[in-house]
């Protein structure tokens, strides 16, 4: 009698497990189509670090960093290099030429944003850091807004990446020759456009 | 459930003065150690479990020697994953610290982080505002519900039943999406800080909070009736990988191994740390000391750090979340200081040493998966095959934390 | 003719395979050949319009009866070694042996006189023709059969039911010390779930 | 002329298996997907249709690769075996009135017998492969075959005790004025149900490819089209038992209250694949919610619960039917 209780008890329990399965198949899915739907990144999320550039007066365009050094002092896992130069502004000693964070290192503690006593870098919110070279994962970030920008996008042509604003060193100077010859293209145009303006 | 036993919140189980093993309240109990052993003899063979295998939780390799499917003997060989975390924390100001501890135990990086940086206050005798420690007992009690709750999917996985892991996923996210919305990570925190927290709590993580307290008993529930309740769960758990407590306590095990045990021995209550002394709730303990007590005990510690973290939100006061004046370099005096602390795995210690400068002179982490690993041997001699698979789950071991 | 050619293929390959069964040194193998000629031998019976025999014999033999062998083969000795000895101390004595037994039965089929018998269509109800035959004419056989496999089941459970296979537990005594590490054995395995 | 039409049947038939396969990969995976709140394959083909076309082209072109020191042979032929013995078992199976390639006398047994030389193809493949989890794994198999085999035929012995015949066609037509045999048989049907999940080595009983224990079982070494095989061969045996399961307890292809002479063969075709559809669904529904027992349970489970049961139904069954005749 034991065992046929215990049978029909097991039985039981097969079932309600088959229940809360069932119960499940037809609820709402939890999961999120990646590529095309992105769930909602939080404000604070840490992703990789940005530069960040003065927007208004004599100086927009040029980065916030002025080189203190901070942040490679702070960094637990020593990632970042500061090159300096002179400053154009007067009131300022120096200005951050090169800002270059090796992500193969980075932990993402967010230790050198907090570190930051200017604004110059925050957290950015991309989050698909894969790369194809470990070379790539040397991110530089510089001084000039124009040129960051101009690195961005004629990185962004070569590898097709909608969210990489690296550049690896190696790539820099095929990027400068993409950038230049574009740039000669753009005067030439204009060069051809301004005869015709000039006729009206 | 009339076998839990609990104690008060209010004092403290155990006596200090008396031996600790004269105080568990005496009774018959036979464990079981394998199956009966068979007549039949069979030729023994070594068997290489991992270093890369489904259930090994990472890089472990266990050599184990075999007599048909029963285990003879088993043994660990750990090492794969060390990244010598002692001695980088010697070469680290005590700030700096805090994110290598999240690599440790990833699954419990919060109860990590908050270990150094409590030893770290203790000895620059550091006084943290309120708030901050309220917010630490909310996010440590938060992660050990997502550690437990990882380790009750990975557990249901080993045993063969895999939906269970996709549903303890499926409300560890919710976890981790609050801890997003506070520290901007998802499972290295590094959020707790030395002197306070990293960032002050967000409305929204308190709204997210208090609704994932809402539907947790829902969900806590339906693990019950799809595992706890399955009979080939019971039947794969029950009496397997029993210890009994004296075992336990020799080979040093802690966290819901010993509790498991019939030892309701937990150090947020019997040294009381934090707030912990304010909180009301409960140990959990089993007596049986077998996979499925282990189970059991993990299920009613998530309901009950619930508790926990339902109480410190409500008391949560308003102030500072980390000290205003805080020096970027913290040079505490010459010491030395141990902070143990209840980690989601088991005890989590860390010993520091200053010599005055700005960085520790010495630095041991005490962690509990490499503790609670060591009875692998003992418990899996003389089980099957897949009861080892079993045993070593529900010893919920984190490569990381076993290495270092 | 194609049923006779499929005949010489089947016998010719039983042949085969029985011979390979004792003369391969991989034990394993010779289990996997032992099945092969089983499964030729119920190629021919389904030439001869036995399909119950056919099928039951796949069922029995090769489904339950090798497997096992394979199974004990796997259990007990290091299937991988290659090279196994055939001969043990009575390969002197099992050739003469073997000799002997084969005199006999070619001096049997010497000596019958084999008479080409009617060939009757099998009928088709063959099934229930040999339930009645089992349970009318031959039920003593049958009942002795099943005794002989019955004490067959007993003493297997028997011998599997011997008393130092109970399960090993440490006990703890009733004052909560450790009670020496000494292994003892439990009456029931049921105390362990209390 | 014969033999050209029995292989033509045999052509037809194998495109016609792997192409359910397919579909049953997929819905495997599907069912998997909502049962874990999870949306499933939807990126090939409409709502991820082609997914397991897609990867059955993948599992082709992929290498094959051999372990040194396996046996050649051995290690050949086990998924060969493993799909033809399933598939062979097809041929007996009636799928409408007059539709089905070979009705046999015994056609029940026949496929029995086919089911149980399956073992050798897992025991091959754990013993070619010269690997320690899929000697392992075959191991558990033979021994689990074996115990799962008896309590499988016992529990169909009853509906064989009904209907008088062990032809399959046969077994249909009684079932023919809405009687199906799962309401005189319901602890048989249950038991039949278990037993065939254990013989397609499907979970719970998928011991011999426990894949958190023996990474996966005695198919760990196998890869590309060799692997492919095993697979085909797992889901080709789940759809023979929950056809035999549809064709003894659930009535074939009848369609119940009907008069299904009036009704055309090939609604009958979809009725017969409608009920093994649920059959499969049912079964992948007990893949997703239990654990695994382990070995020695296993066999407690089959000799202690599943045979005793199917006995004690045997006897019930012929002794009612003996009563009834009398």
């Amino acid at each position: 009698m034991r065992f046929l209780i215990d049978v029909f008890k097991g039985l039981w329990s097969l079932f309600v497990g088959l229940g809360v399965t069932f119960k499940y198949m037809f609820r709402k899915k939890t999961t999120v189509q990646y590529p095309e739907i992105k769930k909602p990144l939080a404000d604070r999320f840490i992703g990789y670090v940005k530069m960040m550039y003065e927007t208004e007066g004599e100086f927009a365009g040029h980065t916030k960093c002025v080189a203190c050094m901070a942040c490679v002092v702070v960094c637990p896992v020593s990632c970042i290099q500061v090159t300096h130069d002179k400053h154009p502004d007067p009131t300022k000693k120096r200005i951050a030429n090169d800002f270059i964070l090796d992500y193969t290192k980075c932990e993402f503690c967010n230790l050198c944003v907090e570190a930051c006593n200017f604004d110059a870098i925050i957290m950015g919110h991309d989050y698909e850091l894969s790369f194809y070279d470990r070379a790539d994962m040397d991110m530089i970030l510089v001084k000039d807004k124009k040129y960051n920008d101009d690195l961005y996008a004629a990185s962004r042509r070569q590898t097709g990446s909608e969210y990489r604003p690296i550049i690896a060193p190696r790539e820099r100077e095929i990027v400068d020759v993409i950038n230049k010859r574009e740039h000669e293209e753009r005067l030439k145009k204009q060069a051809e456009k301004s005869p015709a303006q000039q006729s009206e | 459930m009339s076998e839990q036993l609990t104690h008060s919140a209010s004092k403290k189980a155990f006596r200090k003065d008396i031996p600790l093993i004269d105080q568990i309240p005496p009774r018959k109990k036979h464990i079981l150690r394998g199956l009966p052993e068979s007549e039949l003899h069979v030729e023994e063979f070594l068997m290489n479990i991992g270093p890369q295998h489904p259930s090994t939780h990472g890089v472990l390799r266990l050599v184990v020697s075999m007599e048909g499917e029963v285990v003879k003997s088993c043994e660990p060989d750990l090492g794969y994953l060390h990244r010598t975390f002692e001695k980088i924390s010697e070469n680290r100001t005590y700030q700096q610290i805090v994110p290598f501890t999240d690599r440790m135990d990833y699954l419990g990086s919060m109860n990590a982080n908050w270990g150094v940086a409590a030893a770290v206050e203790k000895l620059a005798s550091i006084e943290v505002p309120e708030r901050a420690e309220y917010i630490r007992v909310i996010v440590a009690e938060l992660n050990r519900i997502a550690s437990h709750l990882m380790w009750m999917g990975a557990f249901a996985a080993d045993i063969g039943a895999l939906t269970g892991f996709v549903y303890g996923f499926r409300e560890r996210e919710m976890i981790l999406d609050m801890f997003e919305e506070i520290c901007g990570s998802r499972l290295t925190y590094g959020y707790i800080r030395v002197g306070g927290v990293a960032e002050d709590v967000t409305p929204k993580f308190i709204q997210m909070v208090n609704d994932f307290l809402k539907i947790l008993p829902d969900r806590v529930t339906d693990y019950h009736d799809l595992i706890t309740g399955n009979v080939i769960f019971i039947e794969r758990t029950r009496g397997i990988g029993a210890i009994t407590l004296d075992e336990a306590i020799s080979y040093d095990i802690t966290g819901p191994m010993l509790r498991a045990c019939g030892l309701p021995w937990d150090l947020r209550k019997e040294e009381p740390y934090s707030l912990y002394s304010k909180f009301d709730f409960n140990i959990p303990a089993y007596f049986n000391g077998d996979c499925y007590d282990r189970f059991r005990v993990r299920m009613d510690e998530i309901m009950e750090a619930a508790k926990i973290v339902r109480q410190a939100l409500d008391g949560l006061p308003e102030g500072d979340y980390k000290v205003k004046k805080l020096a970027r370099n913290i040079k505490p005096p010459v010491g030395d200081v141990y902070i143990r602390q209840e980690a989601p795995r088991g005890e989590y210690g860390v010993y520091m040493e200053s010599d005055g400068s700005i960085k520790p002179n010495r630095v041991k982490y005490r962690t509990p998966s490499f503790t609670n690993l060591s009875i692998l041997p003992l418990a899996a001699r003389g089980w099957k095959i897949a009861d080892l698979i079993a045993i070593l789950g529900s010893v919920d071991i984190v490569l990381g934390d076993v290495d270092r | 003719m194609a049923h006779a050619l499929m005949f010489y293929l089947f016998a010719a390959l039983a042949i085969a395979a029985s011979l390979a069964v004792i003369l391969h040194r991989n034990i394993f193998k010779s289990a996997t050949f032992l099945a092969g000629m089983l499964f030729c031998l119920a190629a021919l019976f389904v030439l001869l319009d036995a399909e119950f025999i056919a099928v039951v014999q796949v069922l029995i033999y090769i489904g339950a009866i090798t497997i096992l062998i394979v199974f004990a083969i796997m259990l007990t000795t290091k299937i991988n070694d290659e090279h196994k000895e055939q001969f043990n101390s009575q390969k002197f004595l099992a050739p003469i042996l073997a000799l002997g037994l084969l005199g006999l039965i070619l001096t049997i089929v010497v000596k019958i006189q084999w008479t080409t018998a009617e060939i009757s269509p099998v009928p088709s109800d063959i099934l229930g023709l040999i339930g009645t035959a089992l349970l009318s004419d031959f039920i003593f056989p049958f009942d002795v059969v099943s005794i002989l496999l019955l004490v067959a089941l007993i003493g297997a459970t028997y011998i599997a039911k011997q008393e130092d296979r109970k399960p090993l537990v440490t006990e703890v005594d009733e004052t909560g010390e450790h009670g020496d590490g000494k292994v003892k054995h439990a009456l029931h395995a049921e105390e362990v779930e209390h | 002329m014969d033999v050209i039409l029995g292989l033509l049947y045999v052509v037809i038939l194998f495109s016609l298996v792997a192409v359910q396969v397919l579909i049953l990969v997929f819905m495997e995976r599907k069912v998997s997907a909502w049962i874990q709140s999870r949306i499933g394959p939807n990126r090939v083909g409409p709502w991820g249709l082609l997914q397991t076309t897609a990867d059955i082209i993948k599992l082709i072109t992929k290498e094959n690769i051999r372990n040194i020191q396996s046996d050649k042979v051995i290690f050949f032929l086990a998924p060969i075996l493993a799909f033809v013995a399933p598939f062979a078992g097809f041929v007996t199976i009636p799928v409408a009135e007059n539709l089905g390639i070979q009705d046999l006398n015994m056609g029940a047994v026949y496929v029995f017998a086919l089911g149980s030389s399956m073992v050798f193809s897992v025991i091959w493949a754990g013993y070619g492969s010269n690997n320690r989890y899929a000697l392992i794994g075959a191991m558990r198999s033979a021994a689990q075959m074996i115990s799962y085999e008896i309590p499988l035929v016992t529990s169909v012995l009853g509906v064989f005790l009904i209907a008088g015949t062990l032809s399959m066609r046969e077994i249909v037509a009684l079932q023919e004025s809405g009687t199906w045999y799962v309401i005189y048989q319901p602890l048989g049907f249950i038991l039949f149900l278990v037993a065939a999940t254990a013989e397609a080595n499907r979970a719970p009983f998928d011991l011999p490819e426990a894949e958190s224990e023996l990474v996966a079982g005695f198919h760990t070494e196998y890869s590309g089209m060799k692997f492919a095989f095993f697979f085909l061969a797992e889901y080709t045996e789940m759809l023979v038992a929950c056809s035999l399961m549809t064709v003894l307890f659930l009535g074939g292809w009848l369609i119940p209250f009907v008069d299904n002479s009036q009704i055309p063969w090939w609604i009958h075709i979809f009725v017969f694949i409608f009920k093994v559809y649920s059959m499969i669904f049912l079964m992948m529904w007990f893949r997703w919610t239990f654990p695994r027992l382990r070995v020695d349970h296993l066999m407690q489970f089959g000799w202690k619960v599943l045979l005793p049961f199917a006995l004690v139904n045997l006897v019930v069954t012929g002794a009612v039917a003996l009563w009834l005749k009398s």
